[in-house]
């Protein structure tokens, strides 16, 4: 494994965005045949270095050397010539094209000049099949995909440029346990064919199982560079967040309150064919799991509370009483009181271009107007205790939300429906693509807002999250609750077992929440 | 970039200049650079009987680009201008011949109809998800059917009334026209509204991500008719001081407004895409063009070489400042 | 199947006068009547060509001409040139005996009116005339307009000086035949003139602004002449204070009103051209073809003309009419006279 | 699914745009006096294919989620300069055709090379860019006037073997040379991949310069193709400044009519050609239909606003309100 001269090294690489320093005299080295790991807080560098190795990106100044020889990338396709294909954070799928389309985009088949249709149909079936994908049609188009299948487009698609170098940017963090497991086969295999491998993920559990080497980065800069396996998760998570690191979950109150009436019930809902007889309740102090493979209906079924959908049947109760909430508005009035964390923060929570502040008050504008006037004291206070609940990190409130990292852009997300102080909350995937200093804050956040009081329903991908947050978890299944777990009984094989409808001895389907 | 510098240089300056998009400053120098090379050709293009009669004839179109700012703030566009402006110079003129209740009428009514153009241009962009460029385009067809219907069969009135000559042409302050008067009141209500009211915020918001905006809880089809509403009220309110300014309404009056609303709107800075823009660009993107058409009207050019000076001069100053950022 | 060439004179000579000298004459060969005749009619937007459509409605429906015809209809293209020569193909295709026609463009037409003549349709252009031999042209002597104004000029500001030129739609014929007119006109006078000109598109509002500017920056002017919008020129010498001076211009109902009230003070007007109605002469004149009569292959229409200080309320215009109405509605060598309530009111009449 | 079922699902909106031109064509014949001739539906035609070739042009633009504002100002100018060059001796007239599509081409190209490499919004980059063409065609042809071969003319705007309109032959020719190539080559992938998310489309290595570039000068040419036409149908060039602006509006209806999305990414320009014919079939309604006169320009404005508003019954069918906002 250890050539004289390495595949690939980056020497003293740095970036600057306006005042934020994305990078700071960075280095790397990647070898081929190994999985090479990159950690590190939200903002730390990561997708940036890799921008630049992938040519998105230019950097201010470092030098990059490809086989010994000194290589610059002026866009993406110069990159992509050179062997190094990146799979970005933000998906690089062009929702209008089909799947074949999209996985041969860079460099399709042509006859007499046009586009092979039948060549490139192949290229495709083969590629999605070496992803483990092969159920995913090449004609489909990629916007009418679930975001789950289009991460695994994306690996084809890469997989078809026959990469030296393959870099995943939190490829897996869209995807299931069972499609990780594909991916991490595939992986494997392009290690032993040779292939250099750069991964990012913040899942600490993925990063043990697959690399051979880890690089950890901190404020622009690689701060440390070890095997894998030679230093225990704690000492990597101080590496990362640079200080001390306990424990990750908050404990559980011993039980939850039972009395009054739940504060959000639904009895009976169903939608399309999306969403089949759900009836479940939240109390107020309770965090309630929805879990799952991903795509079980578990978005819908938020959506659906919060009157995002058309055509529901059955009942949403409100604190015991019957309600119809039409729209996102009506959800989050007075009475009602709830708050949605959409999945795509960057599309659905976010306006990226607008600022910190902008976007903090923008769902609250109505509780600080009078008489549709904005009272500018009342939003800066409401404000400034948000960033300091949350600890949001931005070089100030009058810069564009898109230039915070991600993790605080979430953090924005959800201190923007805080401002509110709702009654109910619904999180769709709230850490997805954070740190585990930020995960963790999030989870005291969320524990804390149950104590005060909030009816909180949570999905998440990351079946650790539903053991350590919730105090009951409903698995859903091809749209309906197969099984509701509580307490102790919320353990990893629970969880799996029921997401993949596996049990023999089959609980009362959901109706068990109602009571 | 040396932000030093230019912070220093900045910190000099006045609050609001400091605030200011680079877009709007520029667009500001290039108003400056045109009177200078307008007066190269004649001493009288910087007199004051001029210049206040420049920033009359622009009022017109500033309150019509401020309708069409707010829509495009959205992201979208409003292409009824056109007989927006006519119905309300038209239907204002119209009203007058119905008695003093008409004559009192008069305004408000030719505002109303523009607004109800609005509303259905509204209707169509938020309720039905029709692109703006596609409804407002039909609309203008409908409304221009129903003007022609209306002149050929009622024999309509068209003079306008005192109050809409008084509007357009007269002199509530002495030396200052009470068109200006107007765009000024208009143009703060705007800035008012853009920058402290709620709507406003919304309307950036949704101009960003309109999807974001719905999640976050606003009725954005409500916003976006309200707007589109208030860019027909304008339009018509336009034409209304128009018709005041010529005395009398015609069916032609808005063709020339269309595209220099557009144009002012993105010569002053306002992405076209939304959710980017200041009122103050408008304002400098409204005088700029306003003149430039005027200089050249006056310089005796043939058409053909205004209309080609024109179009380069558009872009030439888009290129100096209005270009989107680079992509790396 | 094209017309026979022959010999003048015409057969209502007073109303078909021949352009000129040498212009030919027509005789189709009768046809029996009722006829169907169509109007291919382009832009249709503005007051002049509503009130063209309605003077045609009104002329048609009149019971001497309504007798002769079996139907008529009109057909609005809009700006677009093919759209109106499709039009007239359909019309051809569909049997009508003749077509008149407000061309768009006097020089596209010319495959459609081959297809005319083979097909035995009479052709007839008004206002905006066909540049050719084969058809008939219904004509505003558009130069003499022009010379009309430059003499108008002349006589009222003897010794030469500043005149103002509001011009139309550039690129027209329209346009360049008055400008002609009244610059040969101006030059042979052997004073000296100095003319600005700015763009005014006969539309009121861009006349008005375009002589607002003018006046902030080349003027006061001697003499004003304005081919049409020139109810905004005067309105923008009003409010510049432009002292009142002797104008030219075209036949709006609201610059008629302006020279009447200020002729006084100094607004002595020359108020000519040719108004909408001459549609019902192009009619008439269809017809007469169909009949088998002879008539001139171009028919120089007579100008109306007003001039100071002969303006009479109700007569040659109207003080409660609108301000953009067109004035200068009969021919009456043609037995051609409309009121405006005739015209504007029609519709509201007939329901 | 049936791989029948993606092609279908792909070309809903031009065959909803066909389906809407066949509807209104029939309407249109079975009541026009004269019936389904070949006149007739030569007439049709040649009308219909001046809007299709401005309507391919803007569907190029459209597709890269631009617009072009100054096709109609490329079609005028180009008409202008075929009035001058498309005369004389079968040579001059080779050489005049290829110099006015050239020029087409030129002017689709400094459309391009602003948009693209100045980075200016299209919308308002093709008005300033449209004033100018048409600046220049009005010093072309101050008046409306000029010939042009007539021969040619009569024979493009004639009907081969006395029965297809030669119009309609001519722009399938054009659809087989210049569309179904483009749309299949890398480039047109590139312009379509632009549309529809210019920042994935980078990432993944695609030339979208080039693609959007080569979308915006083959606008000029199809919209100079479109000017030639207009030449050979009218015998003149003329720089109708409404006209001009007229096209340009009528191509963005055409469009949408086809099917083609205004964000970009979908649709083709065998949707907007229907889409063309079927908005020029609106005009021809009011031939066959005896309105007064005074209330055909607002039954034209009243078809115009059902026609578009057809895709809004598509919102019934939505159940998650978020793919309101696309
Ligand atoms: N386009 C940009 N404009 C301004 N600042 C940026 C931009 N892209 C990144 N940054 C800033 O650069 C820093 C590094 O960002 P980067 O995306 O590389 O972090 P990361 O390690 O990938 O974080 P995450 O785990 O959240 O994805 C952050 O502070 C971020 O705010
Ligand atoms: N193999 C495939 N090939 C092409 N398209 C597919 C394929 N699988 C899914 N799709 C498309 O993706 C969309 C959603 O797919 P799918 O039903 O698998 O989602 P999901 O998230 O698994 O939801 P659920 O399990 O609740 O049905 C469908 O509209 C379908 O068109
Ligand atoms: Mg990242
Ligand atoms: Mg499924």
């Amino acid at each position: 494994m250890d050539s004289a001269v390495p595949l690939f090294r980056m020497e003293g690489i740095s970036k600057r965005y306006g005042g934020v320093r994305a990078l700071e005299k960075a280095e790397l080295v990647v070898t081929s045949g190994s999985i090479h790991a990159i950690l590190g807080e939200n903002g730390a560098g990561k997708s940036t270095l890799i921008k630049v190795m992938a040519g998105v990106v230019a950097p201010d100044e470092g030098r990059m050397t490809l086989d010994g020889r000194e290589v610059t990338f002026p866009s993406p396709a110069a990159a992509n010539q050179a062997g190094i294909v990146c799979i970005f954070q933000e998906l690089s799928l062009v929702p209008d094209l089909s799947v074949a389309d999209n996985i041969v985009i860079s460099d399709p088949p042509k006859r007499f000049g046009m586009i092979d249709r039948g060549a490139q149909r192949r290229i495709a079936e083969e590629a999605l099949a070496r992803a483990g994908a092969a159920d995913i049609h090449p004609l489909a188009l990629v916007k009418d995909l679930p975001l789950s299948r289009r991460q695994m487009v994306e690996i084809a698609k890469a997989l078809a440029r026959k990469p030296r170098i393959l870099i995943l940017d939190e490829a897996t963090s869209a995807l299931t346990a069972a499609d990780v497991s594909k991916i991490f086969a595939v992986l494997k295999r392009l290690r032993g064919e040779g292939l250099a491998l750069l991964y990012i993920s913040h899942r600490m559990n993925e990063i043990a199982e697959l690399a051979d080497q880890c690089t950890v980065f901190r404020n622009g800069r690689n701060v440390a560079s070890y095997k894998a396996g030679s230093k225990s998760d704690n000492e990597v998570v101080e590496l990362m967040i640079g200080r001390e690191y306990s424990h990750i979950f908050p404990p559980k109150p011993a039980a939850v309150p039972g009395a009054a009436a739940p504060r959000l019930e639904a009895r009976k809902l169903s939608w399309t064919d999306r969403l089949h007889d759900i009836s479940l309740t939240v109390r107020a102090g309770e965090v309630v799991g929805l879990g799952g493979l991903d795509g079980q209906g578990q978005r819908e079924l938020l959506l659906a509370f919060f009157g995002v959908l058309r055509g529901l049947s059955g009942e949403v109760l409100i604190d015991g009483k019957p309600v119809a909430i039409s729209s996102p508005s009506a959800a989050r009035e007075d009475g009602i009181g709830m708050a949605l964390i959409p999945e795509d923060r960057k599309t659905e929570g976010l306006m990226l271009p607008m600022t910190v502040r902008e976007n903090l008050s923008f769902a609250a504008l109505d509780r600080l107007s009078k008489g549709g006037i904005i009272d500018r004291a009342a939003e800066q206070r409401l404000i400034d205790d948000m960033v300091a609940l949350l600890a949001i990190k931005t070089a100030g409130l009058d810069i564009p939300v898109g230039a915070l990292s991600g993790g605080n852009q979430q953090k924005v997300v959800i201190a923007k429906w805080l401002m509110r102080q709702p009654r109910i909350i619904l999180l769709n995937d709230p850490t997805r693509g954070i740190d585990v200093g930020t995960k963790q804050e999030l989870y005291q956040l969320m524990r804390k807002l149950a104590d005060a009081g909030a009816a909180i329903l949570f999905y998440s991908t990351d079946y650790d999250e539903l053991i350590g947050c919730c105090d009951r978890v409903l698995v859903l299944y091809d749209g309906a609750v197969k099984r509701e777990l509580v307490g102790a009984e919320i353990t990893e094989r629970a969880l799996i077992a029921s997401a993949l409808n596996i049990h023999g001895e089959e609980s009362p389907v959901g109706l068990g929440a109602t009571a | 970039m040396s932000e030093t510098t230019l912070g220093g240089i900045a910190g000099r300056m006045p609050k609001f200049i400091r605030r200011a998009d680079p877009a709007v400053l520029t667009a500001f120098a290039c108003i400056v650079l045109l009177l200078f090379l307008g007066s190269l050709y004649s001493r009288s293009f910087l007199s004051p009987e001029y210049l206040l009669q420049q920033l009359k004839v622009a009022s017109f179109l500033g309150v019509i680009a401020t309708g069409m700012m707010l829509v495009i703030l959205l992201g979208q566009i409003d292409l009824s201008v056109p007989w927006s402006v006519a119905a309300g110079a038209m239907m204002a003129c119209a009203a007058a011949a119905y008695g003093p209740v008409g004559v009192v009428l008069a305004i408000p009514f030719g505002i109303f109809c523009g607004v109800l153009i609005g509303i259905v241009n509204g209707i169509g962009v938020a309720y039905l998800r029709i692109p703006s460029m596609i409804i407002t385009l039909a609309t203008n067809a409908v409304a221009q059917g129903l003007m022609v219907v209306y002149t050929g069969g009622f024999s309509p009135q068209d003079s306008a009334t005192g109050a809409m000559r008084y509007l357009a042409t007269g002199f509530a302050i002495p030396g200052v026209p009470n068109a200006v008067i107007i765009w000024a009141l208009i143009g703060a209500a705007m800035v008012f509204v853009l920058t402290r009211a709620g709507f406003g915020r919304t309307v950036y918001g949704i101009g960003n991500r309109e999807r974001a905006a719905y999640l976050s809880g606003v009725d954005t089809r409500r916003v976006v008719m309200i707007a589109f509403a208030v860019s027909g009220g304008l339009s018509a309110f336009g034409g209304v001081l128009l018709a005041g300014y010529a005395s009398k309404a015609a069916q032609s009056m808005g063709d020339a407004y269309l595209l220099p609303s557009i144009a002012a709107v993105v010569l002053g800075g306002t992405s076209i895409l939304g959710g980017r823009g200041s009122y103050l660009g408008t304002v400098a993107g409204v005088i700029l063009i306003t003149l430039l058409q005027s200089i050249l009207s006056v310089m005796q050019m043939p058409e053909a070489g205004r209309q080609i000076i024109y179009g380069v001069v558009i872009v030439a100053m888009l290129l100096l400042y209005g270009r989107a950022p680079a992509s790396r | 199947a094209g017309p026979e060439i022959v010999k003048g004179p015409a057969a209502e000579p007073d109303c078909f006068a021949p352009w000129a000298a040498d212009t030919q004459f027509f005789k189709f060969p009768k046809k029996a009547g009722p006829y169907r005749i169509a109007l291919a009619n382009g832009y249709i937007a503005n007051t002049w060509r509503i009130q063209m459509v309605q003077t045609a409605k009104a002329y048609a429906a009149q019971k001497d001409v309504a007798a002769k015809l079996k139907e008529f209809k009109v057909v609005s293209t809009g700006e677009d040139v093919p759209a109106q020569i499709s039009a007239i193909n359909n019309f051809i295709d569909s049997g009508y005996d003749a077509i008149v026609v407000n061309a768009q463009n006097p020089t596209a037409f010319g495959p459609v009116i081959k297809r005319a003549k083979e097909a035995g349709v009479v052709l007839v252009a008004f206002d905006n005339i066909l540049d050719t031999k084969d058809a008939i042209n219904v004509n505003v002597d558009q130069k003499g307009l022009g010379e009309l104004w430059g003499k108008w000029l002349i006589s009222h500001v003897p010794n030469g000086g500043k005149v103002l030129e509001v011009r139309g739609v550039a690129g027209t014929s329209v346009d360049t035949d008055r400008h002609n007119g009244i610059h040969e006109v101006l030059d042979a006078s052997g004073k000296k003139w100095a003319v600005t000109e700015v763009v005014g598109k006969w539309d009121d509002g861009v006349a008005q602004k375009a002589s607002a500017d003018a006046i902030a920056t080349n003027g006061p002017f001697d003499g004003v002449t304005g081919q049409g919008g020139d109810t905004g020129i005067v309105q923008a010498m009003i409010d510049a204070k432009h002292p009142f001076v002797p104008f030219g211009g075209e036949t709006e109902n609201g610059f008629r009103k302006f020279c009447a009230a200020h002729a006084a003070d100094g607004l002595k007007c020359s108020s000519a051209g040719t108004g909408p109605a001459q549609v019902a002469v192009a009619i008439k004149t269809a017809i007469a073809a169909l009949e088998g009569n002879v008539v001139p292959q171009s028919v120089k229409l007579p100008l109306a003309i007003v001039e100071d200080p002969n303006f009479k309320a109700g007569q040659d215009f109207f003080p409660d009419q609108s301000d953009n109405f067109f004035v200068g509605n009969s021919f009456p060598t043609c037995g051609i006279n409309f009121t405006a309530q005739e015209i504007m009111g029609q519709t509201k009449a007939d329901q | 699914m049936k791989d029948w079922r993606y092609w279908l699902a792909e070309q809903r909106g031009t065959l909803l745009a066909l389906g809407i031109f066949i509807v209104m064509f029939i309407i249109y014949t079975s009541n026009h006096p004269a019936g389904f001739t070949a006149n007739v539906v030569q007439t049709a035609a040649n009308k219909g294919v001046l809007l299709a070739f401005v309507a391919m042009a803007q569907t190029l633009v459209v597709i890269t989620a631009g617009i072009d504002l100054s096709v109609g100002m490329i079609f005028l100018l180009t008409n202008c300069l075929a009035s001058w060059l498309v005369v004389g001796t079968p040579m001059q007239t080779t050489l005049g055709v290829i110099a006015v599509l050239a020029v087409g081409l030129l002017c689709g190209a400094i459309n391009g090379a602003i948009v693209i490499y100045g980075r200016l919004q299209p919308i308002v980059a093709t008005i300033a860019t449209g004033a100018v063409y048409y600046g220049i065609g009005l010093l072309l042809r101050p008046f409306p006037g000029g010939s042009v071969n007539e021969d040619l003319a009569d024979a493009m705007t004639g009907r081969v073997f006395d029965v297809v309109p030669a119009s309609l032959v001519v722009l399938f020719g054009i659809v087989l040379v210049i569309w179904v190539p483009f749309s299949r080559s890398v480039l047109g992938r590139a312009a379509y991949a632009a549309g529809s998310s210019e920042t994935a489309a980078y990432m993944s290595g695609v030339p979208i310069r080039r693609g959007k570039f080569a979308a915006y000068t083959l606008a000029g040419l199809l919209a100079a193709i479109g000017g030639l036409f207009l030449t050979f149908f009218t015998y003149t060039g003329d720089a109708a400044y409404a006209s001009g602006n007229a096209y340009t509006l009528f191509s963005i209806a055409a469009v949408v009519l086809g099917g083609v999305s205004l964000f970009g990414g979908k649709g083709s320009a065998i949707g907007a050609i229907f889409g063309a014919l079927a908005f020029r079939t609106i005009g021809d309604l009011l031939f066959v239909f005896d309105f007064d006169p005074l209330w055909q320009p607002l039954f034209q404005g009243v078809i115009l606003l059902i026609a578009v508003s057809l895709g809004a019954f598509a919102l019934f069918r939505v159940r998650n309100r978020l793919e309101w906002f696309l």
